[in-house]
């Protein structure tokens, strides 16, 4: 594949965007979940 | 309706005259932000420094000097209000928030306009720029419209920082993107009253119309928009 | 006896910091109700509640029938405020200051005239910027603003302070006839003395909580 | 790991796995199983993660104001139209600089340069600039109503903002200076698999955006929770000083 290290890269850079916004909100989301009581997460 | 047009009337007019009177007896605007607009005049000039590159931009830096030096107008026309918390009584004694828009919006628009005719004669000036009577005519046409896009916009977002006190930095991160389509529109149709890089004059009026459908959007949703912005 | 104020529980938040924890407050019309208290205690809070100008984070609150909690904005006709801050544009003359008050709510010229004569900043001063009075003749000033804005509730933090003698008898005197005319009037003040022989009602405010009162 | 304690619920979490084997999926579809295209070869592989990150940003941007007109118009003013106006704004920003990137990447390859002062890629940059304004105005402080009030009506100007840039910068490029680049999906064939890829990713980053919605959405609300804990704490301190 030509230009792989560009087209591979916009791949691995988007995913690893994501994800780390992903794991980052839902990391938060346990530590405060821990600390709030459940009257306060009305989606369980 | 009748009495809250009469209302409005009456506050605009008073805003407006008390905000020229305190410009008129501060000389803020004579005695710093032109002096500002001049420096950036001349180090656009050591920036770009070749005469005929200066001759084609000399538009896009008559706009910008013009809205950097907006940013320092509208941040001084909401320190006035709040030094002494007037804001605040101004918001306590019910004050039509429509006719404190208006007023202060006219206020910034007469001190904005003064403005871009120091910046024009400096520009021809310094820049040798050399524009027809026609030209003369289209410049103080874009200016009168862009001027008063400027002033309802800049009132607005001056509100903000006004109402989220302390917050004044946030202002040019917020005002600027939202007056791209101005610079835009008033430097395209500068540079054809011009005549810079060879435009013709007729290609800058639909530059103004541009404008006007930007003053009139953002006049409409200031007036609506204003009353909560500056409410804590 | 008529309801001009009423507030329960309300908590109000000031940058994150609750100002008031939980006050409640009745006042009727023609009271003089002074609120007494520390320095921090929520005094100036209370005020800028009743004034509509800081919204109730919890609890009710009400003012002349209007609630606070809805629409806030719409109780600052019939009130007056006058805060630690005068509200004055300094880079303006005294009269230009007093007129521009007027011209928001349509007071003609001549209530400006009386209400500067009032205040006594007639005469020399009226020509003065508002930067080159003293503390004292700016509060004079601002008070001039507030009479003509002829409000049936008024809400006065600190208003005896730096004013004379003259001045703070001029305002009791003010304060009375608003009062006799139907308006009710609530002030903060920690300096009770003046304020005491003035007010029909002391109510003590500590910890942004009302934490006693006393006839 | 149980749900009670974080911003998970069953569904989410089903949706969390099928988000994942979609976009598995997208990857090895878009670098492997899809075909080279006539004119762009193999840089037409960029368009998979592109495009669906541009329109993901579009959707999160447009869900942003409806919930700002929601909470605006809404008498109950309920906050959580605040907190998914604010929640779907952060997400469209994170996306709109992803397709920022990947799209100057491409543009490198096609165009031989990352940026040109284009149409699309300008009004883009400015869509972006806008919306950290938005997330700063947010941040400003204060208490829930005053922030929902504020971020509402910064949502509501942004899209009054937006089409007008929009419109002036294609104005701008259309008369100024007849457009030299032409737009890089233009020139592409799509066969059938590859409109099947792009509107695989379509859909899969669109469930990627659902996912992170819900779960950004859960934590505004356990942010302000906390903030709450922190006034309820803060005003049983207050009602202390007034004994001593």
């Amino acid at each position: 594949m030509d230009h792989a290290s560009f087209i591979i890269g916009s791949y691995v850079l988007t995913i690893i965007s994501v994800a780390a916004y992903a794991i980052s909100i839902v990391r938060r989301g346990r530590k405060l979940g821990a600390i709030t009581s459940d009257d306060d997460k009305p989606w369980i | 309706m009748t009495s809250r047009m009469q209302t409005v009337r009456r506050v605009s007019l008073a805003v407006v005259r008390k905000d020229l009177r305190i410009e008129w007896s501060s000389k803020v605007l004579l005695n710093q932000v032109a002096p500002f607009s001049l420096v950036i005049m001349i180090m656009f000039a050591f920036a770009l420094d070749n005469e005929g590159i200066l001759q084609r931009v000399a538009p896009g830096l008559v706009w910008l000097a013009t809205l950097f030096s907006m940013l320092v107008i509208v941040q001084r026309s909401f320190a006035v209000e709040t030094a002494d918390g007037a804001l605040d009584a101004l918001r306590v004694a019910g004050t039509e928030p429509l006719g404190i828009f208006i007023g202060k919006s006219l206020a910034l628009m007469v001190q904005l306009l003064a403005l871009e005719l120091m910046l024009l004669a400096i520009a021809l000036v310094l820049y040798a720029v050399e524009p027809t009577a026609m030209g003369y005519a289209e410049t103080f046409a874009t200016m009168l419209i862009a001027t008063i896009g400027l002033g309802f916009v800049g009132t607005l977002y001056g509100g903000l920082g006004a109402g989220a006190r302390g917050r004044e930095t946030l202002l040019p991160l917020l005002l600027l993107p939202a007056v791209a389509p101005v610079l835009i529109g008033a430097t395209r149709a500068t540079e054809a009253a011009f005549g810079s890089g060879g435009a013709q004059s007729s290609e800058g009026w639909p530059w103004i119309g541009l404008l006007a459908v930007f003053a009139g959007v953002f006049g409409a949703v200031g007036a609506l928009a204003f009353g909560p912005m500056i409410e804590e | 006896m008529e309801t001009v104020v009423e507030l329960s529980g309300v908590v109000a938040v000031l940058s994150n910091f609750p100002a008031l924890a939980g006050i409640d407050l009745v006042v009727h019309r023609g009271e003089i109700v002074l609120l007494h208290g520390p320095n921090g205690a929520g005094k100036t809070s209370v005020l800028r509640v009743c004034a509509g100008l800081l919204p109730i984070e919890r609890g009710e609150g009400s003012v002349m029938g209007v609630n606070l909690r809805t629409h806030r904005e719409s109780v600052r006709e019939q009130v007056g405020l006058l805060g630690h801050s005068n509200g004055l544009y300094l880079e303006l003359t005294v009269t230009q200051n007093v007129s521009f008050w007027a011209s928001t709510v349509g007071a003609t010229e001549q209530e400006v005239a009386l209400a500067m004569q009032r205040m006594k900043i007639d005469g020399r001063l009226a020509h003065v910027k508002a930067s080159q009075l003293s503390a004292g003749q700016r509060r004079r000033c601002a008070l001039a603003s507030l009479i003509v804005r002829r409000a049936s509730l008024w809400l006065l933090d600190e208003p005896h302070a730096g004013l004379d003698t003259a001045g703070q008898d001029e305002l009791d005197a003010i304060l009375q006839s608003a009062v006799s005319s139907g308006a009710t009037v609530v002030l903060a003040s920690h300096e009770t003395q003046r304020s005491r022989l003035l007010a029909t009602r002391v109510v003590k405010v500590d910890g942004g909580l009302i934490s006693g009162s006393e006839s | 790991m149980t749900t009670t304690q974080s911003t998970a619920t069953p569904t989410t979490q089903k949706l969390g796995i099928a988000t994942a084997i979609a976009v598995s999926f997208l990857v090895l579809s878009g670098l492997i199983f899809s075909a080279e295209d006539v004119v762009q070869g193999s840089t037409v592989r960029m368009m998979y993660v592109h495009v669906p990150s541009i329109w993901v940003a579009y959707l999160a941007f447009g869900l942003t104001a409806l919930c700002s007109a929601v909470y605006v118009s809404n008498r109950s003013r309920s906050l959580i139209w605040d907190r998914f106006a604010g929640a779907s704004a952060e997400i469209g920003v994170l996306f709109v600089a992803i397709s920022l990137v990947t799209g100057s990447l491409w543009g490198r390859l096609t165009w031989g340069t990352f940026w040109v002062w284009d149409a699309r890629l300008t009004s883009t940059a400015f869509l972006f600039i806008t919306y950290i304004g938005y997330l700063a105005v947010r941040r400003l402080g204060g208490t829930f109503t005053q922030r929902a009030r504020r971020s509402a009506i910064m949502a509501l100007l942004a899209v009054l903002e937006i089409p007008l840039v929009h419109f002036s910068v294609n104005l701008w490029r259309t008369l100024h200076q007849k457009a030299s680049i032409a737009d890089p999906n233009a020139k592409v064939q799509l066969d059938g698999f590859m409109l099947f890829t792009l509107f695989w990713g379509l859909v899969s980053f669109s469930m990627l955006f659902a996912w992170l919605l819900i779960h950004r959405q859960r934590l505004m609300a356990l942010e302000d929770a906390v903030q709450d804990q922190g006034l309820d704490r803060a005003i049983q301190e207050r009602r202390t000083e007034a004994g001593r």
